[in-house]
């Protein structure tokens, strides 16, 4: 996988029609304290450094490589054990071309509870199935149950209310084999994957490992491969061989569109 | 309000007779004098606007003649009446023949002093109108929208440049204030005119003008609609000229003005006779607009000892409160300032802060104490900074207090970013929010360290102000005991504008102020 | 303790009874039963270490050779003593040659076997020895730097590696945290084994090993001399090898074990037969050692609704609190869980938290509460968490708090930084000296929203232990009435590891530490 | 002046005696989170761009160009009227070489009141005179007064109290020339100024202004030039051409000590 600060491919775009505000180009963007482009930037962290002099200079001249100039450095304080901490405030030299940054995006339309359920009836003529689980060793099952479970999330329901949604929630710390086969099994139109625990991305292997064994079983272009949790996003999905990722917030609704659409897309 | 502090009802008394001596010198000494600023502030409300082509005000350029003319003592109102008879044009068109020297400030002779009077009477109506329209129209629209829960939630906007601060005040008002407040320029207060039209420019704030009033009060009537809540404007009658800013204000549908009688004086060394005078005539015109004066008793503990000297802040706001009665502002419309300045690592801190907000709400049941955020021991340190005024939103609710000025985690630094207002905003109405009946629910100890402090400060303060009121108010203030600064009668700026009233003084908008403020 | 929430003594005594039924069937369901673990921790305890060259502890290897010539049934201890004889070596030697299949575990012959009790229970004896070496050792420590002032400041390290973890410890508890706990790699509950050393690689946590226990006392034994105050060690006692932890822990002096009756059965997903009977034989251990356990409720209302939820909480404390005073836990070292979970934009929210951690207090006044931080509704928004663990420090101090939980602006996101922890504690210092005293000041309105909130939670957990006692326990969790989670007595991690104890069971470490702590 | 963030000089200096944590390189000095050389930074700012999905990558992609790399967008908040706010984290690809980092520092040895005062009366044999004031129009005089008033500041007292110390406290918002004009008057031996309001870099003009009008007037060799606040260092101070320059924090023995220092100095 790409480092997440290089996806998002650079071509050019029309500026989107919600207006900047008043003196900001969209071809050369820099940060906005209180005046435009001032650049203003607000950067912490902490170095391997007692506090002195000469660790404070050290602190300003990373802001300097970062890009700041007028760097003023708020707070410092001596941590011990040879550690300090450093709050600096910069203005920052670069800019970014706004009208040229372009990203993928899951592009399905979303519908309503109703819709979805009579989508499915006609479009299909048979309930969906669905197959979820926390993978690996993840046992933050809060996220998955906001999707899957009747009480669903944010004031939606989830999937096992819908009519015309059959779902299998495996709960947590579901080793990807034991998915995989029960998804087999259940005959699952959609795999739904969650991966809160993300220390050393170790989502990113254990997804990208559940893909592998999807794609060795040869049962890949039969299901609708869906991650999610914290640190998803569509792109990084995208680029671990998932359908789809949907990242923090997510609702019910949002995730049971793709599925519909994206499924009734492939029938054809 | 309910009282929880147990607070002995008789020294609170004792403090209010000992404050309304101390006013009644105050305005006594403001009613024998005027100055030209109060001069200046007349004929703005006469309908005299502009500047020369150096910029400098007419307002200024008319009370200059008149005061080359010798013709100041009895007040501007009366020669500029009779100049408009030589002029033949209107009230700015006549200033500008005025500043050109192609007409002369001199007393009208006994046969045109009538016509003087009427002509000048007549224009002090039509802007006393403009005020009453003004306040009207605020009526309106806050029966229309309402303005939201209380305290009021009031920032800071300060960029230097009025059309950033508007953009600023917008998303301000979007993320929950209430009162938005431009600062003004550091050199401001003590320029003795008000610069005309927009600006773009300013050192730790923006210059306060007509022109730039009228932009972000269009502004926020905009983001008011959007928000469906009205959204208040604030700025500072204060400093040199101090009378003019209220009547610009009163003009412009300001809603608020920071307005304090020893301000200027202990923190911008202004001479204390004229910010006295200039005090009385501003607050009349406050008081006609029906706006809220924010008076600067917060200030005081940036210097003195907020332990030591929690006392003197109670006191001041006595006489501020005293001294605003008599100018005809209601309770409502006295808005005391109050601050937490405690050294946030002082043990009970906050149980003390607790007491002293407290008490200033009981005893001031009717004013909408302006609670001024923690800014004396805040650093650069903005993690600590934004805790420190979590704690104060929190203390703030629990006592009740009316307007809440909100605290920026970058208070040591800089004058906010965008979203360092957009953050303590949200903390600020989270706290509150989460703590929306505490007060209610709470009550304190009897005897215990918060009433116990509560009642020290208030025996404090009953002393020093029959101390003031024994030796008086010029006296005590040259012995610093007022935000341990001290300054003396003749020192200080602007004192030069001060005159005494001659015989037969006329200021025909104080005339009609005072008729319907004070009736 | 003043009693502020006029909570019915009476319907408190019914929750008592309730969980005491709970607990004694609890307890003599464990009674019955011993697991792998119980018998690996004897082992330990009898002095094995070490791993074979799999790196499969030695104690698994001796239990698994127990299970295979089918002799665990009546304890490890007895076909071990047997096997010292036969092998003549000491402990760790015996195992060794066990673990090759040099030796066999089998059951004493009748004349073996008094020999081979004698041997174990020397071991046992000095094992139990090596428990009451630290837990003087502690209490020296403690008599001579003190510990500081309460509530106790907890912070976790986390990084993986125990090397960056002393070094983040160390400066944590400069800036003033008192219990540090290393925060065990995710997946180690699960494992069936300790794993062996000191280790560098971990996922959101540090394995929990012998050596890496080591490793960290030395280090907070070393910076509690700096800072002048005894700096606490708190691992966990949860998982399927609860029993072990607490053995080493006992033994490698750490102070604190979050230890759970439920934990790990709701969260984990680990076999309630086999938690319960851990359970049971760990607190023992912990009791020996003088250990406080920290008890699992505060993490129920990640998953459930924290305002709907509240009383499952506390009626989980009663039955905590019961199980653990039958394993001879003197209240004062039983910390139950507590949590500050609700929605901070909730109205009243704060009301409503002081409400609820003030009633735990009353009710446990004995108890250290271990008070955990908002996390579920912590966000990447640094500067609004920092304020939601700010007012969270407010609730901990103003209701009497035991043992506080630093929240961590960076929670929603990462295992803490360097800074994180310390920004944390000098925000969690700051309110709570400014509001040391506020609790002692504070009382709350006679049937008020705080007076009100307490009772109907209270109440309901009445009903819900009344319940429990009527339905058991297993029942009540297969409804999923904790957490909103449901699990099967016959289902989860664990069971195979469960066996009921035969005739002449026999275990030398909990008869000495029973004698020791039940008498 | 240079740019704050181009100052302190680089030559090779020993790595001072107070020992780097484990691990950690002088040489290549990275932010530390929780493992060396992590590299972990904190950033916020904001952007004059609504809130979408190409803000956001906007956002990163500054990060990105600042040298972070596995940056996560950990917090984003829509302002309105097309502003957006980020809090990112990522890891800072920079190091810097600290055992090369000189700083300019204030060489006297502190002293204590009774030492300062003994070494006046025998190595100058008279009071010195000090000439305080916050120049311009700042009215912030807590800073100044901390160091001159009788009270002091942080335990210690000011210099109106040293009876080797004569002193004359100007207070605020004094135009340069008065303050000039009284130091001559005074005779004084050393000025202090204060400057506390910093916008538009209102402190460096008035300071500038004012080392031009002492040397115009032909005393600057006369005289020794102090200034202070809490965006003054040492190294602007000297830029500046003051003798030296004073941060936050500040105490008056401090003052006092570099004062009788230098003036002896000076005398020889
Ligand atoms: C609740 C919680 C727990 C509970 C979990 C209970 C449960 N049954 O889920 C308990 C107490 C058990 C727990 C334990 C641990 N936790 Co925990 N926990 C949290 C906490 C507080 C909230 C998580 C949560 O519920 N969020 C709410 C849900 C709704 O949000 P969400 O998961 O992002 O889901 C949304 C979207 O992401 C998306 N989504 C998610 N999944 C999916 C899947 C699909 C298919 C789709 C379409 C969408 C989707 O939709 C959801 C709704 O919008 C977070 C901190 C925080 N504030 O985030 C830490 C946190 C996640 N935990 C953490 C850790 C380390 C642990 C432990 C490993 C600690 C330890 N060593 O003991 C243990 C062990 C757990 C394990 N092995 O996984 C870390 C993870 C660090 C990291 N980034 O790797 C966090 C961030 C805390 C921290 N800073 O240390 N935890
Ligand atoms: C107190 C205060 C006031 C008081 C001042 C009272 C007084 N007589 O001093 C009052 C209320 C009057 C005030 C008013 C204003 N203030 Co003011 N104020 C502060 C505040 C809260 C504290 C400053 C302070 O006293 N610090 C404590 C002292 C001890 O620290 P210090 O000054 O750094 O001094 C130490 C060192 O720097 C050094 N030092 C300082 N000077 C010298 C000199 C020498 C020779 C030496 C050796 C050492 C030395 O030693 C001292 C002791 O260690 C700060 C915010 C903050 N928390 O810092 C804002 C602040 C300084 N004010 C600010 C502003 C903008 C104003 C106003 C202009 C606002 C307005 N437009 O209305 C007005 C006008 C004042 C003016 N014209 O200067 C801004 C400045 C922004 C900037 N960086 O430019 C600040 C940072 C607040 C903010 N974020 O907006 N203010
Ligand atoms: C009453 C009052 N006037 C004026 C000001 C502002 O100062 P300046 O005189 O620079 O406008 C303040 C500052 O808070 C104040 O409280
Ligand atoms: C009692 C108890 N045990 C264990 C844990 C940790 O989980 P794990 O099972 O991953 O060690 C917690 C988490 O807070 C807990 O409260």
């Amino acid at each position: 996988m790409k480092p997440q600060d290089e996806v998002g491919q650079t071509v050019p775009r029309a500026v989107p029609p919600v207006a900047l505000p008043p003196g900001a180009d969209p071809h050369q963007v820099r940060p906005y304290g209180d005046t435009m482009n001032d650049g203003a930037v607000q950067v912490s962290f902490s170095l391997p450094l007692p506090l002195n002099d000469e660790a404070r200079e050290t602190a300003r001249r990373l802001a300097g490589k970062m890009g700041l100039h007028d760097i003023l450095i708020y707070h410092e304080a001596d941590l011990g054990y040879g550690f300090s901490f450093y709050i600096l405030y910069g203005k920052c030299r670069h800019t970014v071309d706004y009208a040229r940054v372009v990203v993928p995006k899951v592009s399905t339309t979303r519908m309503g509870f109703e819709e979805i359920n009579a989508f499915i009836r006609e479009r299909v003529g048979r309930p969906l199935r669905v197959v979820g689980a926390c993978i690996g060793n993840d046992a933050h099952t809060v996220g998955i149950d906001a999707i899957l479970n009747m009480k669903g999330y944010a004031g939606e329901y989830g999937l096992e209310r819908y009519p015309m949604f059959k779902v299998l929630n495996l709960g947590s710390q579901v080793p990807s084999e034991d998915l995989l086969a029960r998804a087999v099994e259940f005959r699952a139109d959609a795999v739904l994957v969650s991966q809160v625990v993300t220390q050393k991305d170790i989502h990113l292997t254990n997804l990208a490992e559940l893909v592998d064994m999807v794609e060795a079983e040869g049962v890949r272009e039969r299901v609708l491969m869906i991650c999610g949790g914290p640190r998803i996003t569509h792109e990084v999905a995208l680029e671990l061989g998932f359908d789809a990722g949907f990242g923090p917030g997510t609702t019910p609704t949002v995730v049971a569109s793709f599925i519909v659409q994206e499924f009734v897309r492939r029938l054809h | 309000m309910e009282r929880k502090l147990d607070l002995d009802p008789a020294v609170i008394e004792r403090c209010r007779r000992a404050a309304a001596a101390v006013a009644d010198f105050v305005i006594g000494f403001a009613r024998e004098r005027s100055t030209v600023s109060i001069e200046r502030a007349t004929l703005r409300l006469m309908g005299v606007g502009g500047a020369d082509a150096e910029g400098v005000p007419l307002v200024n350029r008319v009370v200059e003649a008149a005061a080359a003319r010798r013709v100041l003592g009895r007040g501007v109102a009366l020669s500029f009446g009779a100049a408009m008879a030589a002029a033949g044009e209107d009230a700015t068109g006549t200033a500008r023949l005025i500043a050109s020297g192609r007409v002369q400030m001199t007393a009208p002779t006994p046969g045109e002093e009538d016509a003087a009077r009427e002509r000048a009477a007549a224009l002090a109506e039509a802007g006393c109108e403009r005020i009453l329209a003004a306040r009207r129209a605020r009526d309106g629209a806050i029966g229309r929208l309402g303005e939201g829960e209380r305290p009021l939630l009031y920032v800071i906007v300060a960029s230097g440049n009025i059309f950033e601060d508007t953009l600023q005040a917008k998303v301000a008002a979007r993320a929950g204030a209430q009162v938005v407040a431009v600062i003004r320029s550091t050199a401001q207060s003590l320029l003795d005119y008000i610069p005309e039209g927009a600006t773009t420019e300013g050192f730790g704030g923006t210059y306060a003008t007509q022109e730039n009033f009228r932009i972000m009060r269009a502004a926020l009537d905009e983001v008011s609609e959007e928000v469906g809540r009205y959204v208040r404007q604030c700025n500072y009658a204060s400093g040199l000229c101090m009378p003019e800013m209220a009547a610009l204000g009163a003009v412009e549908r300001l809603d608020m003005m920071l307005n304090d009688a020893l301000y200027g004086i202990l923190f911008r060394d202004i001479n204390m006779q004229r910010t006295l005078t200039d005090q009385a005539f501003s607050r009349l015109i406050s008081a006609a607009g029906d706006l809220t004066i924010n008076t600067g008793e917060d200030n005081y503990l940036t210097t003195a000892d907020p332990l030591k000297a929690a006392h003197t802040v109670l006191a001041s706001q006595f006489i501020n409160e005293a001294v605003a009665l008599r100018c005809g502002l209601p309770p409502a419309r006295i808005g005391l300032g109050h601050a937490m300045q405690m050294d946030p690592w002082m043990e009970d801190m906050f149980v003390l802060e607790v007491a002293q907000a407290r008490m200033v709400r009981e005893v001031f049941p009717e004013a909408p104490i302006k609670y001024m955020p923690p800014t004396k021991h805040m650093t650069g340190n903005i993690f600590r900074g934004h805790v420190q005024d979590a704690l104060f939103a929190l203390a703030s609710v629990m006592t009740g207090q009316g307007i809440h000025l909100v605290g920026m985690m970058t208070e040591a630094m800089h004058t906010p970013h965008i979203h360092d207002r957009f953050l303590a905003l949200e903390a600020t109405r989270m706290v509150m929010t989460a703590a929306r009946h505490l007060a209610d629910e709470v009550s304190f100890r009897a005897q215990g360290r918060v009433q116990a402090r509560a009642r020290e400060v208030l025996a404090q303060a009953a002393e020093m102000l029959d101390a003031v009121a024994r030796e008086g108010l010029f006296a005590a203030i040259e012995k610093g005991w007022f935000a341990d600064v001290s300054r003396s009668p003749g020192g200080g700026r602007g004192l030069a504008g001060v005159f005494r009233k001659e015989p037969g003084y006329w200021n025909p908008v104080e005339d009609r102020l005072r008729a319907q403020v004070i009736g």
